[in-house]
This record gives structure tokens, C-alpha cells and sequence, in this order.
């Protein structure tokens, strides 16, 4: 299968960019705002102020991409744990997001304007559930779109095949994009599966599939606009392969040397996609190294307004534990919680 | 308000059904799904005439696959979606126990009720009549352990339809067990039109002073029976369908123990581990004072149920069995 | 997808067969062996001598083809409810297999030399399981397969594809065959699935799918024969999809005419399989009308002599119920045990 | 025997990994394997070194697929292998929960011993060490509810040892479930070399009048730390740890009660519908006279299992809330 491209390996233009100049410029300062809030995510887990953190360095463009062809008050976003710059771009406030990561229940809902998802942790149960809710909204006809994400080691869930047969049956306007990052904890892709392209895994479905490179913005994005389009249009799902790679551990409690290669994450470095794009639009005019240092600052600064958003939510309460588990709390519920009153003798 | 309307004598598939067409003509927020559920009207017959009525959109057919059916229901219900999905055989919500036990009930709970599941998953459950492999299994223990669902087993057609439109409005997953058994075995009167009976109330349907016989869905015909024949012999023992076990209604459990002093609890599932080991633990916990014998449990063996039919009987608890326990702890 | 044909609709040779005349005769009587089987299990469920029977009529080729490639005490049968044809073929006795649809223990356990797994009831559960007995086989290096079958609908289910994910992973010598015999009960395939070929599906995973004419013995044969040798071979496994019909209802409790028209099903009675291949044999010159009533007379002794034997078996006994659920009873079954042997009080 | 032999302190991930080496050099049809197994010797280093020492046939990856590697291993072990399948984490059985209930414990029973699964399915379970969502949950219940299978839950190194070559050399499938809090967090002397514990018995490993504490994983160390402390002020607790919940070990749990007259079970899984109940039940079914106060369980509340560790402490019982329900049940 072809891979769509529009970047060489340095960002420059394969051939003409699908977008405007206005549109080139906002995409890459969504991948730096991404990149910015992942740094500073992984020096908050190293102070102890962050839970288990999943970083995403290096699969910006993968989830920007994405994220920017959908509204976040009329489309869905169902993300895996992986898609934090995702969930960023498609308008999670960055205070939420440090609330999630730091698992505290603030940080779990997503504001009523953002139709959003809590990061799914068990994998691929979420790819039946957004086939469910793109059915819902096409059968509410606003032309919405769900998007979902997923790994590829997650492609070998049953759930994964469940969920893209119902898509596709029911012929609901979905986007599936498969980051393929290459490794699923510490097992490559090629123990994974015996098929080279997970896009090709689309023609068991009868639906179409995508390989894009995944560290090149403007084919992911372009690919994504093209899929979100076909979908408004009642035209089905597709299936979007991104090729990738996670940089960083899988986790913060990670150790990748147990694995891989230095050299084989030195390789990808050199691909990165923040670079890339940049490279692209200084090649086009359309940036300056001013322009670049301005949005740092503006990136930090918003960062940190919502660092000590974040850092103001309440500590969770005890009793926190058996609210919002049912409707109105039940007899058991109710006892608990009266218990973690210190109510109870 | 019930009691005034008119009555019919239908069955359980009867009731369930009603109960399903008005549901669906209520709210356009319902839909119906499962295998089978539309053309066919399910293999039991349940949403008999509902795609005709309600069109394809409303009541439909899904792939084989139990996981994506509630999964698809998860996204229906979140994005705003009244979802009511049959399985067709409780044996076969196995495959959807990752998306129940993961997300089904937790939805509200990791979301802090940004996202809520207002879902129906209806199953025929338990043994009586002679069905293949897995086609008598009673599961209900696996979902009263999953945080965030409700646990719904009627016992007769009035109330099937009752708690069925209840379970339909609720805001939280419910899941509802319907005793194959009872389908066409059990018929009764069942008023006319929209009506809700309450989740979480146990039902004593038999008053009785010497001993309680805890219950739900199709041992509740056999604990009736077997108090008919203890009443010949002067024995007056107090039957109690629990009806909803999660939320389990305790009060009405430990207030039938006061006043008898004896509790069996029945069920047809394997015994070990079974809800009914959760029944007799609350009552260990709240009226040990007042147990004038030890509490007995009366269930399926530790052993798969049996699929051939010869043997079925001595797998399933029956009134004999039912009062053999009533026996030994009136001789305690 | 090309469908492999080696028959006309009549049964007549399309091009050179890859079978020689005895192999042809066998291939037959095999055939006939099955609907005999098919046809006597229908009429013993009629009299209430057997429990709920799944017929298969109309798919006798699509099983036996497979079945023919096989050798009991060497290779693996793990065969769906529907599969009665192919565990006939395989080796299982008669008496067994009727014992196996009274419901009767005694006809659950396959003799000693016949590495068939009880019929499979919940769907699809038998993929993983087969690609990890294929594994085994593969590890004892003796050149031994394992055969699977599922349905059309068994397809949606996750443990089709996490099973065939594993078989492909790990080079399994293992022949899926999918009876798309265009119903789940009611359900017809393009409810079931978007695409239009379930062979495309092997794509998804890196392996050979092959459609077959499932009413055409010879054509599931030879394209069984050639998948087994790959396998044996080291090449690993093979989706087989036979497009075939079931003539009869989904089993003897169903009744098609909820969801189907007699026509669909006339249709289809007209490429019978046994039809076909009987009139291959005559164009051939390789069969009579006399010996047409020879195997008759034959398979009605064979049947019956069986059925004396499964009629033979004694009751179950209630104990039953708690043996063989641990290789030595615990003490809960040992309760239980005692109980039902009436020892207790 | 073993208790002349050579001992270490080891944690117990080290005693696992011991227990797996010495199972892989005695019986060329062990298998071990699942996600990260292999390269990697798991997220928890339980299989480190192995592949390395066995190869790649006998210590291997598989794909991310927990009802194919289960459905895998069942077919492997039909076919003359024995399978050590490795879950992640136990709330990642939930996939693979289809497997579980419909074969894996039914296979001997519908072959009627034609094909057995002598499989060891191994998955770290509970909280304390502030995991993300569904990595600390506590599954037992749902898998002692399966017929034919076994469940065994060390709570020491020695323990884990030996139990889990016992799992090893089982002729039926056994889940090992082991406490992630118990992973590095207890260390304790190993006995070298190769020894089983037997499988179906459970342990006093503290004895007392007063009051029987009943508990299993990582609930032993918690229910320890309320003895000692008990002990301080003078009341002497008994510690029973069950270790296999399926087969239970009934006489030992009803002897310990028959003795103190009072019982607390302890468990971290959500409290209704855990294992406790059926604990609880067997108690009152077998052992009421002997009962001095009602059988009070301390458990996790009927909520998800807390992924902020701000609060899971609250959740997980810990010595405190043992204390309390010792009060209370000496006070009765
Ligand atoms: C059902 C389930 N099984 C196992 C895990 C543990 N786990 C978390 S991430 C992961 C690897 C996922 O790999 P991939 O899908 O490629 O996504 P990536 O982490 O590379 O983004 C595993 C095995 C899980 N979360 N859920
Ligand atoms: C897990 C599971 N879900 C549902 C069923 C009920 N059921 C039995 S057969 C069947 C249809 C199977 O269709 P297909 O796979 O095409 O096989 P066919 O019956 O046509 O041979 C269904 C839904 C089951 N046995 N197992
Ligand atoms: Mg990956
Ligand atoms: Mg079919």
C-alpha cells in the first residue's frame, strides 16, 4: 500500500500543501502547544506531581492531525490513554488534562462543550463504543463525526474487529486512526501481526484504508480532512494508519532499554514532526525563528495559568469514592459514604 | 392507580413485549437491538412485531457479536440514546463481560457523570427446559459484582412489564434476566398500558411464620410450590422474591428474618459463589440474633448445568430439595 | 475473488479433475454417508429420540471436502454445532455423534483415536483454541493440522479474529473454513458484514483466503487438499471460505419462514451438492443406479446397527452431573455426589 | 523435607520467577507466555531472564489479545503442553472471560475428560501501590463462580513457590492471582530448589481466641498488622489465611470459628457479590451455634476501585477498618 505523504524526511514540500498559509501556521503551533504540554508533563510526573504519565513525544503530527478537521461541541473524541495531544488540540483545557493525569476525578469529565471521553485504559473496548456513538449522531443527522483511536498492538483485541464490523455495517461516520508506533509495550509490530499494513486490515471490512505518514502533519491531516468529509457526507468510516513512532517510554514507570535500540529511537528523532513542519513552513515563508520563540513564551505561560488552575482543585475527598456510581446513591453507596463521613461509628 | 386499569391474562414473552412496544412508542430516544431482535422478532419471540411497527432504524439486527452489541449500546446511550439490547442467551454475555465489567457500570463513575449510560441489556437466563450447552446459565452473580449496574430478575408477567418500562427509564445500565423457563410456563393478569413498578424492592408473595425462602426469577415458582405443600402439612413459610438484586432491597430481606427466625436462600446457579452466598452473608451480618437455625443454601452444584435433559432436574433446585433445607432447619 | 469451481451448476466437469476415479467414488460416498446421517438425525428428532439437532443439509460438501483431507488420530478436528458432516467424515462414530445430540454424556467424549473436540456451542470460541492446538502440533514436528470451522456469522465475533491473528503470528498449520451458508439464523450476511467476500478478511492477517464453491465437492476438496499440504509443509494457515446454503432450518426449533423465502431455498436445492457429484460420476461413467441402491441399503444398515448401539447406552445417571469437573472430585463435589447417590440425607 | 533445605530472602516476583524456571527445566511441555512475557520478562519481571535461558519456543511474546492467548493456551494444553499464560493485570482477564466461563473450566466436564487443560493463568491483582484504572482491580469472585476451575492466592514468597509448582503439576486449569502490593513490598525466606504446597488447604498463620480473621493475598499482611496491634492491648486474633479459595478449605475456616466464636472476612474487591460472602455463607451454614456475633466483612466499598491515590486507602480495607469490625464484634 501507497503511504500518503506531502513532507520529505526534512519537512520539505513533496508537492503542493492542501492548505492555506493561514491553516499551515495554526497546525504547527497546535503540534508545539502538543509537544510543550508533553515536556511539561513529564517533568511534573519526575516532581511527583502527576500519576503514571503515557507520553506521546514524536506522535504529534498522528493526533494533530486528527484532532484539527473536528469540533469539539458537535464531534466526539473517544481517545486511548496514548492521545493526550489529541484530546489537547481537540479542546480539553490543559488544567483538565494535568487533573487527569494526575487521576484525580476533577479532572475526569470533560466540560459540557467538549464531547470528549475519559482516556480509555483497557484496550480497544473503545473502538464498539465509538462505533456506537457515530451511529447516534448519524442517526441524529447534524453530519457529526466520531473519532477514535487506537495502537497497533491494539488491533489484535477482538473488540477492535467487533468494533470496525459494527462501523461498518451500520455504515456510521467514523474515523479510526491506528498510530503505529511500532511497539505495543515491549512486542514490535511483527509479533503483533503477520500483515506489514494494518490499512490493509480495512478491506475485511469493506471500508476504505489509509496508510499516512504519521510523523508528517500536513498528509495526516489532509487524509483525516478527506475521511471527516466522506463521513458528514454519510460516506462510512475509514480506517486511518498512521505511521509512527513513541519516542519516549511507553510510560513514565517504563525502561525501553529492556527492548529496543537506542539507535532505532535515534533514527525516528531524525523525523520528528514538530521539526518537519517547521522546516516546512520556514521553507515557505511562513514562519521566523521570532515567530517561534513568541509562541514558547505564550505556550509556557499558558501552561502554567493552567498548571496552578490545576494545582487549586481540592484534594479528592474519601468519600468522593462511591458518588457518581449510580444516579442517586443506593443503600450500599449511601452507607459507604456515610461511613467516609466519619459519620458512621 | 394499577389496580384500577383493565386486565388480560398474558405470559411472560407477552408482557415483556408490551412492554418493549410501548416503550419504544413512549420515547424516540429507545431502540431495540440484538441478534435476531428485528425480522425475526427474537428467538423467543420477545420484540415479535416491533420492526414492523417501529421501522428498521428503531429495531434492528446487529453482527454475532455480544461485545460489540453492548459496546454499540454504550455509545448509543452516551450520545444521548435510550438503548435496549437483547442477548440471546445469558450464557453469551460472556463475551461482553470486558465492555460491562470495564465500562458499562463505570461509565458515570470515571467520567464524573459528564457521560452516563441509561441502558437495557435483556437476556433469557437459567434452566428448565432442556436447551443445549450454556443455554441454562444463570450469570447474575458475575453482574452484581460489576460496580454501577442495576440487576433486574422478574418472577411473573405483571411484573416483568412493570420493571422492564422502570428499567427502560432508569438513567443507570440495568441489567434484566428473564427465566427462560417462565417465558410461556407462567401466565397472569397484567394491566393495560404504561405503568413502572420500583427497582430495589423485594417482594414478599407469600406471607409466612416459619421459615423465609429467599428468591428471584424462575426458583420463585418453585419456592411457591414448595410452600403450597408445606401449608398442606401446616408448615406456613414466607416467600420472598427479591426481584431486584442490585441495589439489594436488605431491609425487607431482614425484616422477613425477624419474624421467622429461618432462612433458605434459593438459586439455581452453581453454588459456590452464587448471589444467593451474598443473601445469606447480609443476614449473617444483620439478624444473627434473631437465626433460630443455621441459614441454608439451595442451588445448582458446583459443576457446569447439565445439558442433557435427563438429568436437568437434579441440577436445577426444585420444591423437593426446597423443602428438604425448610426440613432441616425446622429440626435444628 | 475468483470462486474455485470444478462443477457446473449440474455437476458437470468444468476442466480436468484433480482426483482419480476411486478418490472421486469416495469422495462420494462420503457425501451420501452425511445426508444419510442428516436425513435419519431429522426423523429421530421428529420421534423425540434426539435433543434440539442443527441439520446441515445443502452443506455436506463444504465439510466433507475438508474432512476428506484429514486423519483422525494425527490431525485436529474442532468443529462448530453445524459440522455433524465433518465429524462424521473425520472418524466419529454414528452412535457417538447421536448419543452427542441426545444430550448424552456417554457421546461427548471422542474415542481415543479421534482428535475431534466436542461440537463447539458458544460461537467462535473454537479459533483461538485451534490456532493454539495447531501450535502444539507444530511444536511436536510431526507434520500433523488442525481444522476449524465457523459460520458466517461466527465472523463478527472477536475470538475469530484474535484466533486468526494468533494462527497467522505464529505460522499455525491450521485450515479455517467458513460455511457462509448466507444466514445467521435470521440474519442475513450483509447484515452481518459490509464486505463482500469473508475470504478478504485473510488479507487482514496476512494469509491465503480462497472462496470455494461450497456445493462443489471436488472444488473443496482440492483447495482443502492444497491448504492442508501448506500446512503440513510448515506454510501455515489458510482461510477457506465455501459459499453454500443451509437448505433446512437453523435447527429442528426454528422455523426459516420468519425470515426467508422458499424460493431462496429452491433456488439452492437445485446446486445440491450430492446432486452434483452424482452426476459428475455418471458423466463420468464412474457410478450406476445400482450402486446408487447398494450404498443406500448400506448406509441404512450402517445407520442402524449404530443406533442400536447409542440406543444401548444406559441413562445418564443424576451423579454424573458432578463428575469430570476436576480430575479428582473436591470436596464440594464430592458433597453433591453423595447427595445425588441418595447417601445423603 | 522443606524445611531442610537451603533457604534466601526473596521478594515475591523473585520466588515467581524461581518457581517458572524451576517448572520450565523439569517439564519441556511447560510454556510460558502472554503480553511482554517474553523479551521484555513482563511489566513485573515475574518471567525475567526466561526466555533468554529457554528460547524463544518456550518463553514467548503474543499478541495483545487476552481471550487469544486464554483460547490459545486451552488448545495447547488439549494438545499435550502446559501452559503458564501470563494476564497483564487481573482486570484485564475481562476479555477473556468467554474462554474462562464457557471452556476453560468446562472442557474436562463436556469431554468428559477426553481433552483437560492443565493451564496456569497468572495475573497481578489489587491495589496499594496507586495504579491507573483497572489495574487494581480484584476479580476472584467472578473466577471462583466459573465450575472447574481453581483459584489459589499466595500471600509469601515461600508461599507463592511452592503453590505455584503445585499449579504447575495440576491437572486442571488454576488461576494464581498475585497481589501487586505484595510484589516487592514482602520479602521473606525461600526455600531453594524445586517443592509444591498443596493446593485446597488454607493456613492459620496466626492463632488466637477472640476473633478469626479470614482473608487471602494482599489482606494477610493487613489482617497481621491488626492482630499485632490487637495484640498489644491484649487481644489475641487468629489469622486464617485462605490461600485457595477454590477448592475452599471449609473445615479449616469452620474449626477456626468453632473455636473464637467470631468471624471477620476480609477482601478487597468490592464487597458485594466478593468472595467473602461465600465465606461468610459456608459459616453460617455450617457453624452458627458456634457463633458469638454476627460475621461482619471488611471489603472494598460497591464502587470502582479508586484510581486516585489520594483516597485508595480508603478503599482498600486496611488494618484500621479491621480494628474497627473486631470492636465490633467483641463488643456484641
Ligand atoms: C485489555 C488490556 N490488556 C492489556 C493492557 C496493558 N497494556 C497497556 S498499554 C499496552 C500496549 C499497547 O500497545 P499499542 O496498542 O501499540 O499502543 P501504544 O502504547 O503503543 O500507544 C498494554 C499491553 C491494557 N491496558 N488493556
Ligand atoms: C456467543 C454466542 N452468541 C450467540 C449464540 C446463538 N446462536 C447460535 S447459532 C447462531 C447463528 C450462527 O450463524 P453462523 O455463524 O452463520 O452459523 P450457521 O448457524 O449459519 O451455521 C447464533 C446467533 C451462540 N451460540 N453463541
Ligand atoms: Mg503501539
Ligand atoms: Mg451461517
Amino acid at each position: 500500500m501507497e503511504t500518503v505523504q506531502y513532507l520529505d524526511d526534512t519537512g520539505r514540500p513533496l508537492r503542493e500543501l492542501p492548505f492555506n498559509p493561514e491553516e499551515l501556521r495554526q497546525g504547527y503551533r497546535a503540534l508545539r502547544r502538543a509537544r510543550h504540554f508533553d515536556e511539561r508533563a513529564l517533568v511534573l510526573q519526575r516532581q511527583g506531581r502527576l500519576g503514571v504519565y503515557p507520553p506521546f513525544r514524536g506522535q504529534e503530527a498522528a493526533q494533530v492531525g486528527v484532532a484539527l478537521c473536528l469540533q469539539a461541541n458537535r464531534d466526539w473524541l473517544l481517545p486511548s490513554y496514548r492521545e493526550s495531544a489529541a484530546a489537547l488540540t481537540f479542546g480539553m483545557p490543559i488544567h483538565k488534562l494535568i487533573l487527569s493525569w494526575r487521576a484525580d476525578p476533577a479532572g475526569w469529565g470533560a466540560p459540557p462543550d467538549v464531547n470528549m471521553v475519559q482516556f480509555y485504559i483497557p484496550i480497544a473496548t473503545q473502538i464498539p463504543q465509538a462505533a456506537g456513538v457515530a451511529h447516534a449522531l448519524h442517526l441524529q443527522g447534524q453530519g457529526a463525526v466520531a473519532a477514535v483511536f487506537i495502537g497497533d498492538g491494539g488491533t489484535s483485541e477482538g473488540d477492535f474487529h467487533e468494533g470496525l464490523n459494527f462501523a461498518s455495517v451500520f455504515n456510521v461516520p467514523l474515523l479510526v486512526t491506528v498510530q503505529n508506533n511500532g511497539w505495543a509495550i515491549s512486542v514490535p509490530t511483527h509479533k503483533q501481526m503477520r500483515v506489514q499494513r494494518i490499512a490493509l486490515k480495512a478491506q475485511g471490512y469493506g471500508i476504505p484504508g489509509v496508510v499516512v505518514d504519521g510523523n508528517d502533519l500536513v498528509a495526516v491531516w489532509s487524509v483525516a480532512r478527506e475521511a471527516v468529509a466522506r463521513a458528514r457526507a454519510g460516506q462510512g468510516p475509514t480506517l486511518i494508519e498512521a505511521l509512527t513512532y513513541r519516542v519516549a517510554p511507553h510510560t513514565s514507570s517504563d525502561d525501553p532499554s529492556r527492548y529496543r535500540t537506542e539507535e532505532e529511537a535515534e533514527q525516528w528523532k531524525q523525523r520528528d514532526p514538530i521539526l518537519r513542519m517547521k522546516n516546512c513552513l520556514l521553507h515557505l515563508g511562513l514562519w521566523s525563528e521570532e515567530e517561534e520563540a513568541e509562541l514558547g513564551e505564550a505556550l509556557e505561560a499558558e501552561f502554567q495559568a493552567e498548571l496552578a488552575l490545576a494545582d487549586q482543585a481540592p484534594e479528592p475527598n474519601p468519600w468522593e469514592i462511591v458518588e457518581q456510581v449510580y444516579h442517586k446513591m443506593q443503600p450500599d453507596q449511601e452507607a459507604a459514604w456515610q461511613y467516609l463521613r466519619g459519620e458512621k461509628a | 392507580m394499577i389496580a384500577e386499569r383493565e386486565t388480560r391474562v398474558l405470559n411472560n414473552v407477552q408482557a415483556i413485549n408490551e412492554a418493549l412496544d410501548l416503550a419504544l412508542a413512549k420515547d424516540p430516544r429507545v431502540l431495540l437491538f440484538g441478534e435476531d431482535v428485528g425480522t425475526m422478532g427474537g428467538v423467543f419471540r420477545a420484540s415479535d412485531g416491533l420492526q414492523q411497527k417501529y421501522g428498521e432504524k428503531r429495531v434492528f439486527d446487529t453482527p454475532l457479536a455480544e461485545s460489540g452489541i453492548v459496546g454499540f449500546g454504550i455509545g448509543l446511550a452516551m450520545a444521548g440514546f435510550r438503548p435496549v439490547a437483547e442477548i440471546q442467551f445469558a450464557g453469551f454475555l460472556y463475551p461482553a463481560l470486558d465492555q460491562i465489567l470495564s465500562h458499562l457500570g463505570r461509565m458515570r463513575h470515571r467520567t464524573r457523570g459528564r457521560f452516563t449510560i441509561p441502558m437495557v441489556i435483556r437476556a433469557p437466563y437459567g434452566g428448565g427446559v432442556k436447551t443445549p450447552e450454556q443455554h441454562a446459565d444463570s450469570p447474575e452473580a458475575l453482574l452484581c459484582h460489576t460496580p454501577g449496574v442495576k440487576v433486574v430478575i422478574p418472577s411473573s408477567p405483571e411484573r416483568a412489564k412493570g420493571l422492564l418500562l422502570a428499567a427502560i427509564e432508569d438513567p443507570d445500565p440495568v441489567f434484566f434476566l428473564e427465566a427462560i423457563k417462565l417465558y410461556r410456563g407462567v401466565k397472569g393478569m397484567v394491566p393495560e398500558g404504561y405503568y413502572t413498578l420500583p427497582i430495589g424492592q423485594a417482594r414478599v408473595v407469600r406471607e409466612g411464620q416459619a421459615v423465609s425462602l429467599f428468591c428471584y426469577g424462575g426458583m420463585v415458582e418453585v419456592c411457591q410450590k414448595a410452600a403450597e405443600v408445606a401449608a398442606r402439612e401446616g408448615v406456613e413459610l414466607e416467600v420472598v422474591d427479591l426481584e431486584t438484586l442490585v441495589p439489594l432491597d436488605t431491609p425487607t430481606i431482614l425484616e422477613s428474618v425477624r419474624k421467622t427466625g429461618r432462612a433458605v436462600v434459593v438459586y439455581e446457579a452453581m453454588r459456590t459463589g452464587g448471589f444467593g452466598a451474598e443473601v445469606a452473608a447480609r443476614i449473617a451480618e444483620e439478624a444473627l440474633d434473631y437465626l433460630e437455625a443455621p441459614i441454608l443454601r439451595v442451588a445448582g452444584w458446583d459443576a457446569p448445568y447439565p445439558p442433557f435433559s435427563a438429568v436437568e432436574n437434579y441440577y436445577r433446585p426444585d420444591a423437593k430439595r426446597v423443602l428438604e433445607a425448610v426440613r432441616r432447619v425446622l429440626a435444628y
